[in-house]
């Protein structure tokens, strides 16, 4: 049961088996611990905050991977009242590490694209662990071009350690794949709303994050490398991952720090696993609210302001005399 | 050191086939073996003195100088030591040039400076440098030569990708040419960003072109790769280049290719 | 014959398993055996029934009939027994119809006429379908079922295939959606235009999808391909479809992926 | 040697190896067989003649499968003063069977796709006997949209016994490929000068013979499928090619009374591969006056007259009344 949760998690699952043998023992002994009982609640919140509350990037990179943590398609599931998956790229195959599809959310008709891992161990592999090939990235982009065709704003949920790390993805034009979605997103003329729920790494993630808002969970990383292969490089030690996710800088907190993301979306207590519903409520708004703005925005407009978004974003000596300079210093 | 200053006698060793070159010949050949065809890496300089018209490069942008966003563990040192050993500020040299009379906006990366990696100033220059091919309508052609995005910049790294991917679409949309050269090796973040995104995509003989590296590829897949995988003639067989060209024919080619698209 | 008037003992055999399966229940489930999922071809008056809101087709064309362009030996004869046993001038049945409510323009092909196959009448029909779906700005929706084009028009048989592509191109351009449902067989010079140029496409379970016929292939290549060599299953793994809808569901499939795509 | 001949050649390459030996012994012998030699050249002359004026639609069959037949590089070498070619989908492979690429013809930047075919056994096979796979039509269709960019005119060479007849190609769907390069083709904003030199045959062909001006040479064929396959059907019996040959009206001249194509372009005596120059000579006259025409014409233009072309052409019983019916009623 344990290999479910996180070492972290540790304490809390304890106290919880602790309430469901009490709450057993109540039922079966016709006795009434409900003080018990209310005391081991205490007991949990008080640790779920001790926990939670100041997560070191490592355990955030350990909540982004969790095997219970939802996925493109719970998403989906619960924020759509409809939902049509479209498969296919319509030239060589169909990635089952990328959906898409048109969905109506809170009404309003989307398109969806998504990384997709997998529960148990077939679907893992039939997934490819989110990592998407480049029939999957090429699928997503002829999806978006299909919303842009009919104007329905894209949604996409960006949760993947990577890009395909196999020689087919490297034979099929994996580079192409992924340069050529962020080429095609960057003018497409409808609203684009990003939500890394999970894993945001490396080319695989900005393959599917070239959006006009970009939201990240409150414990999902976002990263140009792996921390452990960043570790391999940096202290030749991938069991130093640890450390190299400190260095590189990859919670939501420093994203939004260096005006990379605009908004972190709070999970509820004890992460997005352990109440979906109530993730859902706050994520829905979140969307919600950004749809409506940008929704508000004539699509040249949009596209401009994207372009600005992205154009502002480095760490150098001198801006250049025609971009503002954003409000923080980025990297600062 | 100039040419006519090299002795007759010193040789220089290939790193292709390990045959000894007398040098002046080899620097003749652009530093490519005559015996195998190995094309060695150029630095930038280099590079851009190769394609454009004598003296008719203008640099552009030269004053930007990378930061420490992150704060990262020895990112500075590495980056002094890049700066001492190439003279450059960071990896990439852009500017205006001429190619047979031509004017282009012109830009290359030196692996030697921390293995050609795209941080924010390589990024910010590219960017600048198909936004002033834009504004000038002239076309943009890059050189790249790089490991792929720097780590030690984290995220404002991976921006970059964006950023540079999203100046092409503008420049290709406004009907501007951009020529993506790969010389040995163009990989991972660079290679997934502007670099794959060329309207024409030349690749030098046997340069390294791919995303992830052969060697992850192997340990992740406990698999062995052919001895060509990624290669620039792989990367034609798959359907990813226009063209292969021998150094010394990529200046005409370009200046072909352009004449071509334009006149 | 109506449903009320089938004696209950009426047995109809399944050409997919065998079995023998009540026939009021069959025609009930859409002529789909509940046994193997085996979809029996339609013709087009039981598709469009099928498909549309009760009584809403309003057939658009109908006058239009074929000629013989080419003389061709046997056509002649070979229409007038095709139209004799299906009541159409040809292998195409286009029009106006509903579905839960939304006004579209909907085709679909007769296997039973030489094939469902496409000479000039087809191709002028689907193109004017194309054409008023443009005009009246409703989506289009064609179902095929079709060897390819008619042999036996030569040469005009094969322009109706860059004629009907030219039309999806135009009612795309104007964002009109087009619908492409794939019934067994959707092949050839059919499949190799419109039927393969949808916004979405959607084949039935099973439906035989493709270009060139397998013991074509077979004899050329001299090989043996596998029994789900272009199935609608192969052709979904090869990324051709966006979706298998069982013929029960295919008329809500298409009302709420429109309804996605325009409300 | 008479392999490389065909059959209806054989009196030709008769008399034309007597010239040879009569010249061969003149030079040996020091005579004189001026006149032997001029009267051998009459009945040359009279034989091409005799042969040539009247093929039957199945010899030109065997004319446009000449193994000497000239293949689209072999003009684009005589014709362009320039070629660059330009290789690959930039997502699967690169198709020998088809060429593209960018050429200077009369002095005007074009761009040129067309199938190549190999001449001896091995480049036959690598060029899959000019027989397309998705990935050929895909890069034609690259190519296309890049001379749209750059407002480049396209030349199409169609020589191809029809699209690659291979489960690979089935795989990576080539009814997709050949559908979607007509449709590209459809709207193409430059003009687009089709010239069948060979083979133009079912779908390979029409997906790459789209254009608002459409050539054939003298012996070249076009048809809805080849005359052997259309014979198994027929006759059940693939060896009555002859018999379908001539009921599918496959002939230019056939063509051309169909409104099909617009022009034949003549072809030397006794075919393009007797005399190359000559060939290119009266073709490049007939491209250069099209491309010229359709030059003149703005782009919206040109893309509405090449939509009324094709949308003219079919045999029906009753016109639509919004278009108007061509001046020969066609298929007849
Ligand atoms: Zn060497
Ligand atoms: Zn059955």
């Amino acid at each position: 049961m344990l290999s479910r949760w996180l070492p972290l998690e540790k304490p809390l699952v304890e106290i919880e088996e602790q309430i469901e043998e009490l709450k057993r023992l109540a039922v079966r002994e016709n006795m009434d611990l409900s003080d018990k009982i209310a005391r081991l609640e205490d007991r949990k919140r008080a640790a779920m905050q001790d926990i939670f509350q100041d997560l070191t990037p490592w355990e955030k990179v350990q909540m982004a991977r969790h095997p219970k943590r939802p996925y493109a398609l719970d998403y989906i599931g619960a924020l759509c009242s409809e939902w049509v998956e479209l498969r296919g790229d319509r030239a060589y195959g169909d990635d089952r590490a990328i959906v898409a599809g048109l969905g109506r959310f809170n009404g309003r008709a989307v398109a969806i694209i998504g990384n997709q891992k997998g529960r148990d161990t077939k679907e893992r592999q039939e997934r490819n662990f989110g990592q998407a090939s480049p029939e999957g990235l090429r699928k997503a982009q002829r999806v978006m071009e299909l919303a842009a065709r009919y104007k329905r704003p894209v949604i996409s949920f960006v949760d993947t350690p990577g890009a395909a790390c196999t020689p087919e993805a490297e034979e099929r034009g994996i580079s192409e794949a992924i340069a050529r979605n962020q080429l095609v997103m960057s003018q497409l003329p409808v609203p684009i709303v990003i939500v890394i729920t999970g894993e945001g790494c490396s080319g695989g993630a900005i393959a599917l994050a070239v959006g006009d808002r970009v939201m990240m969970l409150e414990h999902s990383y976002y990263s140009v490398i792996a921390p452990e292969a960043c570790a391999s490089i940096l202290y030749r030690d991938p069991t130093k991952a640890e450390d190299s996710a400190e260095a590189l800088k990859i919670t939501a907190q420093d994203a939004l720090r260096m005006n990379v993301i605009e908004e972190i979306v709070p999970e509820p207590l004890g992460g997005a696993h352990r109440n979906l519903g109530r993730m859902c409520l706050t994520l829905g708004e979140a969307l919600d609210r950004a749809l409506s703005e940008l929704s508000a925005l004539p699509p040249h407009e949009l596209v401009e302001r994207r372009y600005r978004r992205f154009r502002c974003l480095g760490a150098i000596e001198d801006y250049p005399p025609d971009v503002a300079a954003p409000q923080d210093t980025p990297g600062e | 050191m100039r040419l006519d200053e090299i002795p007759d006698d010193l040789m220089t060793k290939c790193d292709g086939c390990g045959a000894l070159l007398v040098t002046k010949s080899w620097l003749r050949d652009f530093k490519v073996c005559s015996r195998c065809g190995h094309h060695t890496r150029l630095p930038a300089h280099e590079r851009i003195e190769l394609l454009c018209d004598d003296g008719s490069f203008e640099e552009w942008e030269a004053h930007l100088a990378p930061r420490d966003p992150l704060g990262f563990p020895g990112y500075e040192g590495k980056r002094t030591a890049a700066q001492l050993k190439t003279h450059l500020k960071d990896s990439c040299v852009v500017g205006r040039a001429r190619i047979e009379g031509r004017p282009v906006a012109l830009g290359a990366s030196d692996f030697a400076f921390m293995g050609g990696s795209m941080g924010s100033v390589f990024g910010e220059k590219i960017t600048r440098l198909l936004e002033r091919a834009l504004h000038e309508r002239i076309p943009a052609i890059t050189v790249t030569s790089t490991g792929g995005a720097r780590m030690q910049e984290g995220l404002m790294s991976l921006m970059q990708m964006a950023k540079t991917s999203a100046a092409v679409a503008r420049l290709q949309a406004a009907r501007v040419p951009f020529i993506s050269v790969l010389s040995d090796p163009s990989t991972a973040g660079v290679q997934a960003s502007f670099a794959s995104l060329g309207d024409l995509i030349i690749a030098e003989p046997g340069a390294l072109i791919g995303f992830t590296g052969a060697r992850v590829i192997e340990q992740t897949m406990k698999i062995k790769l052919p001895k060509d995988f990624q290669s620039a003639e792989f990367q034609m067989a798959h359907g990813q280049l226009d063209m292969i060209v021998p150094r010394a024919k990529l200046r005409e080619t370009l200046a072909q290719t352009l004449g071509l698209l334009l006149d």
